[in-house]
Order: C-alpha cells, then structure tokens, then sequence
C-alpha cells in the first residue's frame, strides 16, 4: 500500500491561493524529493500534509486512509515527523528538553532514544545543556531532525535541512539523511539544492507555482538541462 | 429574605398603581437607589424602606387623594449614572420628587439635576457637608441623613466620654473621610482640649489590605482611635487589626454604621468586643409604639427575626415628602418646599425636624458599645447600651 | 466611502437628529444628546483604534482633561464661554501630545498598557488634587452661561459641535495623512520603507483622537453641569472600547452607533433587572461570535447580500 | 556614492556579517551573491535602518546614514523590496502606490487634502511603469505573486530612490515573468539613473543586470569585482558557483 | 523614617505578606498571558469567585476539622472547572483572533461573573473567619505578627517554588515552555498544544481561586472586590514582565512593599505611586524587569 498519497490538494493562506492541484505520492522507504524555487508550493504541501495548513480541496491520505482535515498532532502520532524550514528549535529549552518533549513510543521494536540520537549527532551530546537559541546553524538542523526523530516517524518531511549550512556541515548531514534512509525511514526531501535533493531522492517532483511540473527520477532531471533551466535554475 | 421577590414586589406595586389611576391622581416619587455596584445592599434595603411607605400611605387610602408610585432607577453608586438616570426619571417618568443616594458623589450629582431641574430632591443616605456647604447648596435639596458634622462631633463626644488622649485617626481618604476629620477634630479641641491628635492615616480608596496602617497606628502609641472605615470596609479591617491585637491596645471609636445589626450579624465572632460604634437603626432600641410596628412589618416582610437598619432609612427620607405634600395639601413645589422648611415629623426612630436655613434634618444616630449579646436569640455583638446621640446641639 | 445611499440615509438621520425636539419629549433629548456625545467619544475612539490600529487602554484620560479643563476654567477662573471650550480641547491636545510622546515608543501590548498606566495616573491627581477638581464628590456646579442652559438649545449646540468634530474627523480619516495612518496599521514596516515615520503619525492619530474626547469631555462637562473622577477611571476606558467594538471599528460612524447601542441598552434594560450586566455580556458575545465586524459591518454585509 | 566601512553585526553570540567593506559608484548595478543564509538579508536591513548594526559605519553620499531610522534613510534617497512580500494588503494596488507617493511628497502630516485625489496621474504612470495598471482596483494582497512582486517594485520606486535595493527581486517568478522583470527592472534603472545594489538566486538575471558584483559567505564579503573576475575567483567557484554551476548547470 | 526598627521590620512583613498573596494571583495571570497570548480581564473576578466559593464551603464544612484548608482546594478545583467549561465551550474558538477580541471576551466574563456572585450570593458583605489556629499572632523575637499572614507569605514561596519546579523541572512544564516559543512546531511534534493551552487556562485559573480562597479571611468579600485586584495583578506582571514567573514574583514584591513603604513614608502621594511605578517601568523596560524584549 502507498505510504502516502497527496491528491490533486488546493491550499491558501486566508485568501492567497498558494497550491493548484497538488499530487504526490511516496512508497514506503521511499525517498521523494521536492524540488523548485523559493515560494513554489514546497513548504505548503509540507504543511497541507502535516495539517498546519489544511489543504481545502483534495485529499492526503497515509496508509489507506484520509488524514487532511485532522489535527496536525495526530496526523503526527500516525508517524508523520515535520522538520521546518528556519529550523524553529525552542530557543529556550535546552538541547536536551527539546529531544524530551519529542519522545513519544509508538511501539515500535527498535525505538529512538536520546542515547541512539546522539549515536547519530555526536555534537549534540557535547551540547546537550546547552539552550536551542544558543547553537550554530548546523546544530539546530540536527536538533530539528534528531527532535522528530524522537517520535519515531515512519515518514520525515525534510524542509529545506541544508539551507545556510557551510557545505562540509552538507556534506555531513546528507550522509546522516542517507543512513536514516538506509534504516528504511521514508522522506520527503524539500529542497532548493539539486544535488543534494538529486542524490538522496529515489523519485523527484518539481513544483512551479503550485503545480506539479515533472515527476520523474533523478537520472531523468540530470539528463534534462532545459528542464532545470526552466523550473529550477541554479 | 429573598431579594428578587423584593424587588419584583417593587415592580408589581408601581405597575397596578399606575394601572388603577389616572395619571392625574398620582404622585409619583424618583427613587435613586444603586441596585447593582459597590453599594448595591445599602441601596435595595433603602428602597424597600420607601416602597414601605408608598404602599402604607395607598393602602390608607392615599395622600390629598392621591395614590403615590415609586419609581425606581439604578444609580449603580456611580454619579455620572445616578445624573442619566435622575435626568431619565425627570423627563420620562415626569416624576415629581427625588429621594435616595448613597454616596457623597452621587449626592452631590442628583443634587445638581435637581437644582437644573427645579425637582425637590431628598437625599436619604449621603453625608459629606459639601452637599450643603453655601457655595453648592440651593432651595431644592434637602438632607434626611446626618451629615459628616454630626457624625463626626458625635464621634468627639464618645472619644471624650471614654478620655481618650492620645488620639489617632484612620479615616478613608476620600471627602467622607475628610469632612469626618474637620468635624471630629474641631470638637475634640473644644469639648476636650487635653486631647491630642498624634497620628493620621488615611486609607485610599479601594485598598482592601490595611496592615500598614494599623501597624503605624500601634506604633504611635495612641490610646483611642477614631475612624471612619465604614460598614463595607470594616470586616476586612477587623479581620487584618484583630490578631495584632489591635482592639486591646486602643480604645475604637467608629462612624459609618458598623454597629447596625446587619454587620454585628454577619460578621459574628469577628466583630470586635468593645467597641463604639453608630447606626441609624438598631431593631432592638425599643418594641414599643412606631419603632415597634416598623420592625415588624420589616420581620414580615423580610421573614427574618434581626432586621437590617437601613429601610428605616429610605422610609424617612420619603416620609419628609409625603408629610410635606400633606401639609402643603399639594404636590406644587414650592408649596413643598415651604412645608418642608422647619417641619417636624414622628419617625419610627423619634420626632426630627427639617432646619429652614440649611435644610439639614437633626438626624441623630444610634451609638453604643459592642458587647456579645446575653441573649440567645441574638448570638452576635451588639449595641449595650443603646444611646440615640441627638443632632440639635451638635449641628453648626 | 460615500455613496448616494449612504448620503440618503446620513440625511435622514440628521434630520430626524435636527426634528428631534419637535415630539416634544425631554427624556428623547437627553438620551441623544447623551448619545451624541458618547458617539463623538466614540469616534475619536476610533481614530487610533480603527485607523491607526493602536489599542488605547487610557482614552477616557482625555475625555476627563477636557471635562475638567472646561469646568475649571469656565467656572473656577470665569472665563468667556467660547474661549473655555476651545481652550479645553486645547489643553487636551497638550497632554495627549506629551502622553503620546512617551506612548507610540511603545507597540502593541507594551503601547496599551502604558496608556493605561498614564490614564490611572491622571485618574489619581484628579482625585488627589481636591482643591481644583473637587476629588470624589467631582466638580458641582460648572457656570454654564445661561443661553446654553435650556435642554434644546444645548442640544442643537451638541448637534453642531459633533457634527463639525465629525466631519473634521471625516477630512482626516481622508487626507492624505488619513491614507498614510492606515498604511502604518496596515504594515507598518513598508510604511516606514517608503519614508513614513511611523511614531509621528501615530503620535499625531493620539494628539487628534485626545483633542476630539477632550471637546467630548468638555459637551459631557456642559451637560451635567458637573465633572466626576469616575470619567477617568479604566472602565471608562473599557466603554469607550465596547461602544466601538460593538458598533464596528472597520467603518467610520460604527462606533456613534456602538454607542448609541449602549446608551440606550442601558437606560432600558436597568430598567426591568438588576442583572443588566449579563445581558450586555450576552450581545457582547453575540457581536463577538456572530458579527465580528460589529453591528455597522453586520448591518452593511446585509446590505450587500440584499444587493 | 554608498560607502560601507568595516560593517558587522552581531546578534547575541551569532556574527551575521563581519568586517564587510563596500564602495558603490554612482549608477553601478552591484549583485549581492551568496547561497541563503549567508547574511543577504541581514547587509540588507543594517544598511536601510531595520538593524542597527553592532559594528561599522555606512556614509551614502558623503553623509554617515549608520543609526538613522529606516523612514529617515528613505528620505535620503534609498529605497528597497524585500525579500518576502511586504506591501499593504488589504489596500487596492492603487492605494498602495498611492500612499508611497504621499509619503514621498511630504504630504503625510496634511490632514485636510483628501488623499483619494492627490497624485493620481503619477500613480497611474508608476503603474504603468511596472504593467499593473489593469489591477489598479484589485486588492493587493489578493494578486498573484509574481505581480505582488511588481507591486513591491512600484512601491520601492515611489520615493524616487537614488539608490535602490532589491532583496530577491525574482524569486519565485516564472522564467518569463522572470525575463519581463529584468528587462523592466533594467529599462527602469537606466532611465531613472539608479543605482541597484541586489541580491539574487538566480545567476542569469545577475550576469543580465550586474556590472560589478560580491560574494557574500558567513557574513563576510570574500569576493567583490566585475563578473568575469568574480566568476574566476577560485574561492568563489569552490564554495559557491563551483558547487551549483558545475554540476547542475 | 527607620528610626523606629521594629516598626520598619513589621511594614517589611506587611509588604512581603501582601505581596506574597498578590503573587498567587498574579502567577495564573501570567501564566496564561505568557502561553495562552490572552490579556485575561476576567483574572480578578475568577479570584472574587474562588473566594465566595469558599465561604460558601466553610459553611459547609463546618464542624470538619481542617474545613478551611479542604474549602481552599475545592475553590480551586471549582474554578478549575468553570475555566474548563469556558475554555472548552468558547475562549478556544478566539485563540486565532485577535487580541481585541479576546479582551472583549473576558470583558464580558467580569460581567457575567460578577452578576452570578451577585445572584448566589446576595450583595452584604461576606467575612470569612481566620482558620482555627491562625487565629492570633506568633512571637518573631523583637514583634508579634499575625500567624496568618506568616502563613500567606509561607504560601507565596510554596507557590513560586512549585510553579518554578512544575515549568522548569517537569516534562508537562517543559510542553507548557514550549507552547510559549513556538505553537506550530509543538503540534507538529505530536503535541496536542490546545490542550496545553486548556490546561493552562485552568491551572492558572485555579490559582486564581486558590488565592481568592486565601484572601478570603484575610479580606471581606464584597462585589468589585474583583476589579480592585486586576488592576494590581496587571501591574504587577507588567513590571515584572509579560509572561515571566520570577517577573510577577518580584512585582508582588514591589507592589507589597510599596503599599506598606508608601503607607509609612508618602502616606499622601501612595495612590499615585503605583502609577506612577508603572508609567517609569514602562518607559525605561517595556518589556518589564525580567521580561524579554520580544523578537523583531
């Protein structure tokens, strides 16, 4: 069964239309990368998905059944991890309260817990007293990610995580992406940066004003420069 | 003692006046009591008292012919409502006299609609002297209440007849607490020139926490107190003075009708022993003649044993008009103010006339010790003796 | 906007306004002049809330400056009528401009509760200071000459007053600065990227909105023939912000009919319970769930529905 | 003609920028370049008054602008769009650039003109300068991106700016809506004499509209010059266009 | 002025006893301002009610031994549910509104509240008495002081230190916190935040009962009782800060020993004091002593 199923969503923002018939798909495992410029829809299919921004036409359905029009905590608690863009830890709460307030079993056998998220982020450990507000760029992407992770997600909604990292920090967190995907974690990968996105992603959808424009894979994108010239344009 | 049916009996009685006679034959009196606000208790039990009167004189059969309608408004103890609401009942209502009021501003605002409106007004309740001072007073107010003189200079006369000394004053720092003191320390000077002030305070409007006060006044080493934390505030501040052993130290000399029955019932073991306090009624002064068929009618109507002082209160302050319009044999105003003007009347709390100068009726009140009752049938604090301290001797 | 309709309807209701005292009722002449002098409250109310957007928690301060300013110097110090009235909303003005000074530092919450604090402040030294104000017992006695002392010329007095402060207010809301102090509501980041300084406009929103409920004060001053401390107190503050609420801060005469609203509410529903507060809070949650935009927005909605 | 000394800012423990030097001639059109995040926004806001930059000074025609309130700034001449959509939505298109005007003429503490009426030919013209003269009625926030963006531009350019900035003038507009803008936004510097200091995603329309451009990373300049040096600038192409351009493009 | 230490020392426990019950006050009030964003006018007659409601337990209770202490917890819990009830059936739907709104709302709450203890209770002033045991005064050494409002202070410094220890130490604190910073994010992490929302409406209603319930033999009851007391719960938590516990610990502090100082010192300038406080409190910090400026 398909993991999640985004169909043909409209969504706005009071009275700004930002989505126009939104569909995509992904399979369990899957890694889907979204793929677009600044203020194409990215993030507001993320938020349609998670209910921060309903969608007010069309469907989001996770494992078979509806979820759009549910709160956004539990279209959370089905297992649908949110990593913002800007990042959003809680400034005030230390390293360590922001991994506790994310820690939630879902009765899985092999459960996230701060020892195996640290295995993952070293750096976090060292600064695990240390406030939100208070780390670099890097670390509070790692936070974010770690965070969600601590809700054991079956699916993680990726926002733009190499946004203003230097690119050694890319480097490492594509790596750290790639082995949450290797442990069979499935991820929705909203990105501005081809490469990255290119090769982490299993299947890529392109987005121009709220419309799906391409749906293929990344050996299709890269044989295609006019398409990247057109939608994507680095 | 159900107040809804209190006041739906109020709205009944004015209704089937107005039903049964032609708007000629009716003399109808503006009742401004607060029914809602601060003062609102005060304000019902004083307009039971007038609606009391109204139904005695229309069940007897009217006054000049006449059957008489209260109508009442709600002053809320605000002044700017109370003039609205004075105005309202001039121009809609076509009332012929006011009476009521309870605080001094709210005196002082109907005081003026009356002067604007040439409408005989009587305030029941309030007290400050400005009310009546020259520059504000005019031919269309009258005072049934004792004024802040009296009460004041009563007050010297108790602290005089317990020597006090060393006197402080705790007095709420508004123009009721203000024209206490003059009055007060006027007549302490001349009845017991010993006597010495040695500390003021002055609480300020709304405080609910006077600890700082009671504790500057035990630092001042007086040996009596005069205060004028009235009836409203006083439980608060006994509550806050007592376990400081505030009540021993000094001898406590209070205005503002602590002593009435209603607060010795209500506050129970908290009511100070041994204080002095006043009231302009206290049900058991006496069982006989007008007092006691007043009190009954209260316990009927109420159906309570102990009842409260102040529908006395707004019985009297329209017991004026209604004499008067009897004796001028009109509802004329000036014909009513002229019968008004020097005239006395039996109260149920004693004869009062009304002065023609100021016209300032000698309303005396009530003072008397608070000690536990030795009856049963009353458990609380009350008056023991009960003296009526007389106006006439202590009015300018 | 004005549209023929609502020219029509302004018509009407001025002459009804102008016909008034022809029906011969006192009682109808006190409440609308009452009612007209709260509406002017009202709409300087809504200048700062409306139009600039500024959450004013103190605005009955000036109401109160030029209710006392007016008495003190019409009765107290005798001054010629005119030059008193002007010179109340005169001084208004002054103490608005020096509150405002220190008040549009401040934004939204902070801006709110530094008027409040200023308005309790004005509220304690015209309580305190007896010798000029007359403390609780207010200010008795205030010399209105006596050509104004008849209820119906005072009323056509008011209904001039207003009428002028209204249109002025109408000008404002319309000139240029008008526009500009509904673009710093509106965003007042890109206001201030276009070269707005944003602070001055406010400043001059609080400086006309306090000049305008001083000249209501002062009407309010005239009509009691006395001033009380309660005018300045925050629940005088809270009315004046229920009266626009209610009546809709979106449009310009929404809060004269807020207060019209109130006004009228109050003297009719004292009159049959005790318990009026709950039926005031009863239409407050109705506006609040069901109008949001007031009754002036619910009403103009019907009409464009009807349309 | 903006002369930028030694500016840094500093927010509680986080350098944005650091030591930036930057000298602009009169009528140069200057690219800011950088991947987001790397202070664009924040240059931005510490040169038009938004930040009060912890560090450095900034003198626009020989005069010292560092610690003036942004409306001040504007009055000197420099205007800007911003990054994100920032104009009056609930206002018409033609309220919203009417309102700049006002603003501009010094015509905002008039409390009896009727505002409806002042600058209504320069409005229309400022409109029609951006191709927003058919939505002149429209409720601005109700508009499509690309023209809110246009908007923004028309707005910008109401205070008859010497120096004009743009924050992301094209992002998220179409390729063609993209094209359009350049040539709109070219056509305009050059006939107004601007200058354009920018920053910009989106590399064609940089070599389109830049002669000198800089490379902005963790909040230091590491590169400025003509786009051909920049390009060469081997730092430049490791961390920047290196990683983008080479592969992707 | 300190010439006298005694005196000086017992206006100091004024001030801290009055400041103390102030701040259990003053915590709900900033409790909810802090995560639920709404300016809370019906505070005061919340706390007017907690204090009829335990005069109307005590009288119940009479006879049980610890009735006071048992009325005290059901105000409380009382208020506790009428904030429920509330919340649930209205004050969720304005969340996303604006504050105007939400203003207007409470605005009516004090209405109708006020007119509900009106009708329950009837208009005479009500007096609870001091609870068996704090009925008179301990020896402290140099004065007497009334056990009861040792009491008072003893419980202000319960209160802080449970508050400090229930946001700082717990996991349900640490959601109430974050609730605070950032409402979506805490909902995307599968944290039903509307429910940290309603529970803070009650948690800090309830203390706002609690102390109504504490204040109750310290005070009379009396209508308006309530809007007395929001006016110093709002400047306390102004000066102390928007939201900040230790803030509105420190403004009951201030505003306990001002009343006491200013009782003593400028006995006539003491009204205008307060104010006047705030007016330069505002001005200097807007965001208030502990506060934060809040980010651009």
């Amino acid at each position: 069964m398909t993991l999640l199923d985004v169909s043909d969503i409209h969504t706005a923002y009071g009275i700004s239309e930002v989505l126009f018939g939104v569909s995509i798909r992904v399979e369990d495992g899957e890694c889907v990368g979204l793929l677009g410029r600044n203020g194409v829809g990215k993030s507001t299919t993320m938020r349609s998905i998670n209910g921060l921004t309903p969608p007010h036409k069309g469907s989001v359905t996770w494992r078979g059944s509806e979820i759009s029009g549910q709160p956004t905590y539990d279209i959370a608690r089905l297992g649908i991890g949110f990593v913002p863009e800007d990042r959003r830890v809680f400034p005030e709460l230390t390293v360590w309260e922001n991994l506790d307030i994310a820690r939630r079993s879902r009765g899985k056998a092999d459960e996230w817990d701060e020892q195996k998220v640290y295995a993952l982020f070293p750096e976090l450990e060292t600064f695990k007293e240390r406030k939100g507000g208070f780390l670099s760029g890097g670390q509070q992407q790692m936070l974010t990610i770690a965070r969600s992770l601590m809700g054991n997600p079956d699916i993680l909604l990726l926002d733009e995580p190499s946004e203003g990292l230097a690119p050694l920090v890319v480097d490492k967190l594509r790596d750290q992406i790639a082995s949450l995907k290797a442990q069979g974690l499935s991820i929705v990968l909203a990105e501005q940066n081809l490469n990255f996105v290119l090769e982490l992603s299993d299947r890529v959808y392109v987005l121009e004003k709220g419309e799906v424009k391409f749906e293929g894979t990344p050996a299709q994108i890269r044989e295609d420069p006019e398409l990247i010239k057109r939608y994507l344009t680095v | 003692m159900d107040k809804k049916s209190l006041l739906l009996t109020g709205t009944v009685l004015s209704l089937s006046a107005t039903a049964a006679f032609a708007e000629g034959d009716i003399i109808k009196i503006g009742a401004l009591y607060p029914t809602s606000g601060p003062c609102q208790l005060i304000g019902e039990y004083s307009l039971l008292g007038t609606e009391i009167l109204a139904e005695e004189i229309n069940a007897a059969g009217g006054l000049n012919g006449k059957q008489i309608e209260v109508i009442h408004r709600d002053s809320k103890c605000d002044p700017a409502e109370a003039t609205a609401m004075a105005r309202d009942l001039i121009a809609r209502e076509e009332v012929d006299f006011l009476v009521g009021g309870v605080s001094s501003s709210v005196g002082q605002a109907i005081s003026e609609v009356s002067r604007q409106e040439e409408t005989i007004y009587i305030a029941a309740i309030p007290k400050s002297t400005q009310m009546t001072s020259p520059e504000n007073f005019h031919k269309f107010v009258f005072r049934a209440a004792a004024n802040t003189n009296t009460e004041g200079k009563s007050a010297a006369v108790i602290a005089d007849q317990l020597e006090m000394n060393k006197i402080c004053t705790i007095l709420m720092d508004y123009s009721y607490g203000h024209s206490l003191n003059e009055a007060f320390t006027a007549h302490i000077a001349k009845i017991r020139p010993e006597a010495e002030i040695v500390q003021q305070e002055w609480p300020k409007n709304g405080t609910t926490d006077y600890t700082a006060h009671i504790t500057n006044i035990m630092a001042a080493g007086c040996d009596g107190v005069f205060s004028g934390v009235w009836a409203g505030l006083f439980p608060a501040f006994a509550k806050q003075a007592a376990p400081f052993g505030f009540f021993n130290q000094v001898k406590y000399v209070t205005a503002g009708e602590v002593g009435s029955p209603e607060v010795a019932e209500q506050m129970g073991a908290d009511m100070p022993e041994g204080i002095w306090a006043n009231s302009y009624e206290v049900f058991y002064h006496s069982a006989a003649d007008a007092h006691g068929e007043f009190t009954a009618k209260l316990q009927e109507k109420l159906g309570v044993e102990n009842t409260p002082s102040w529908p006395v209160v707004g019985y009297v302050a329209a017991q004026w008009l209604t004499e008067a319009i009897a004796k001028a044999g009109s509802s004329e105003t000036d014909a009513v103010i002229a019968a008004l003007e020097g005239l006395s009347i039996d109260t149920p709390i004693g004869p009062q006339t009304m002065r023609a100068e100021d016209h300032q009726a000698n309303r005396g009140q009530f003072w008397g010790k608070m000690v536990q009752s030795a009856d049963d049938s009353y458990p609380y604090r009350r008056m023991e003796p009960v003296s009526y301290v007389v106006a006439d001797e202590l009015m300018d | 906007m004005i549209t023929q309709r609502n020219l029509i309807l302004l018509g009407i209701v001025g002459a009804a306004l102008l016909a008034l005292p022809l029906i011969g009722s006192l009682f109808a002449i006190y409440l609308v002049n009452e009612i007209l002098i709260f509406a002017l409250f009202a709409l300087s109310f809504n200048l700062l809330l409306g139009y600039g957007g500024l959450i004013s928690f103190g605005h009955a301060a000036y109401f109160a400056i030029g209710a006392y300013a007016c008495a003190v110097l019409l009765t107290t110090f005798g001054w010629p009528f005119f030059l008193a009235f002007g010179a109340a909303a005169v001084i208004s003005a002054v103490c608005a401009a020096v509150i405002g000074y220190f008040c549009v530092k401040l934004t939204e919450i902070y801006f709110s509760m530094l008027t409040l604090a200023f308005a309790q402040l004005v509220w304690a030294v015209a309580f305190k200071w007896i010798a000029v104000t007359g403390g609780d017992t207010g200010f008795i006695g205030v010399a209105v000459p006596d050509w104004l002392d008849v209820p119906v010329r005072f009323y056509y007095f008011t209904i001039v007053v207003v009428a002028l402060c209204a249109w002025i207010m109408w000008r404002i809301v319309n000139s240029a600065y008008g526009f500009t102090l509904v673009a710093t509501r509106e965003n007042r980041n890109r206001a201030e990227f276009i070269g707005v300084d944003v602070k001055r406009i406010q400043l001059v929103a609080f400086i006309l909105a306090g000049t305008f409920a001083g000249v209501a004060g002062s009407l309010f001053t005239l009509f009691n023939h006395s001033v009380f401390v309660e005018s300045a107190w925050w629940t005088q503050s809270a009315e004046v912000m229920i009266m626009s609420i209610l009546g809709g801060v979106g449009t310009f005469l929404g809060p004269a009919l807020g207060a019209a609203t109130l006004l009228i509410l109050d003297r009719f529903i004292t009159e049959w319970t005790v318990y009026w507060p709950t039926f005031l809070a009863i239409i407050l949650l109705a506006v609040l769930f069901f109008f949001p935009e007031g009754l002036m927005g619910f009403a103009s909605k019907r009409k464009k529905k009807g349309e | 003609m903006l002369k930028i000394e030694n500016l840094g800012m500093n927010f509680s423990g986080f350098q944005a920028l650091n030591g930036i030097n930057l000298e602009l001639q009169e009528g140069e059109k200057h690219a800011i370049l950088g991947p987001n995040g790397a202070g664009k926004t924040t240059f931005f806001n510490c040169l038009t008054g938004q930040l009060y930059p912890t560090d450095g000074v900034t003198h626009y025609k020989g005069k010292k602008i560092t610690g003036l309130t942004p409306s001040r700034i504007v009055n000197r001449g420099i205007a800007r769009s911003f990054q994100r959509i920032n104009i009056y939505p609930k206002l018409s298109v033609f309220e919203n650039v009417q309102v700049a005007l006002i603003a501009d003429k010094k015509m905002m503490f008039n409390l009896f003109r009727p505002g409806a009426a002042l600058f209504r030919d320069e409005t229309a013209r400022m409109l029609e300068l951006v191709n927003l003269t058919d939505e002149a009625d429209e409720t601005a926030g109700l508009m499509s991106y690309g023209k809110q963006k246009q908007l923004e531009l028309a707005i910008a350019l109401s205070s008859e700016p010497d120096l004009l900035l743009l924050d992301e003038p094209t992002a998220g507009m179409s390729p063609q809506e993209t094209m359009d803008s350049i040539a709109l936004i070219g056509e305009i510097a050059s006939k107004r004499k601007l200058t354009l200091l920018f920053t910009e995603h989106d590399m064609e329309v940089v070599f389109a509209i830049a002669d000198r451009m800089s490379v902005l990373h963790h909040g230091e300049l590491i590169a400025t010059g003509s786009p051909d040096e920049v390009r060469n600038n081997e730092e430049v192409r490791r961390i920047y266009l290196g990683e983008h351009a080479d592969d992707a493009a | 002025m300190f010439d006298n230490p005694m005196l000086t020392f017992i206006q100091l426990l004024n001030g801290l006893s009055l400041g103390m019950s102030l701040f259990v006050i003053a915590a709900g009030l900033t409790l909810i301002l802090g995560v639920l964003r709404v300016l809370n006018f019906a505070h005061g007659a919340f706390y007017m009610l907690g204090g009829y409601v335990c005069f109307s337990l005590v009288k119940l209770l009479s006879g049980v031994p610890g009735g006071f202490w048992l009325a005290a917890i059901g105000s409380a819990i009382a208020l506790a549910g009428m904030a429920y009830l509330i919340e649930r059936t209205m004050l969720r739907h304005l969340y996303e509104r604006d504050h105007l709104y939400q203003l207007l709302f409470t605005f009516a709450l004090v209405m109708i509240i006020g007119d509900l203890v009106r009708f329950t209770w009837g208009t005479q002033v009500l007096s609870v008495s001091l609870p068996p045991g704090f009925k008179g005064a301990v020896n402290l050494g140099i004065a007497y002081y009334p056990s009861y409002r040792l009491f008072l202070c003893l419980m202000g410094v319960i209160v802080a230190v449970g508050m400090w220890y229930f946001v700082n130490r717990t996991r349900a604190g640490r959601f109430v916190r974050a609730a605070r910073q950032d409402r979506e994010m805490l909902e995307s992490l599968g944290i039903n935040v509307g429910r940290i929302y309603m529970l803070t409406f009650v948690g800090g209603s309830a203390l706002a009962g609690f102390g109504g319930a504490l204040a109750a033999p310290a005070v009379a009851l009396s209508q308006g009782m309530d809007a007395e007391i929001i006016v110093q719960c709002f400047i306390i938590v102004i000066i102390g800060g928007l939201g900040s516990l230790g803030g509105a610990f420190l403004g009951a502090l201030i505003l306990g020993l001002l009343n006491s100082f200013g009782v003593m010192l400028v006995p006539n300038f003491e009204i205008v004091l307060i104010y006047l406080m705030m007016v330069v409190v505002l001005m200097i910090r807007p965001w208030g002593l502990l506060g934060k400026p809040e980010a651009q």
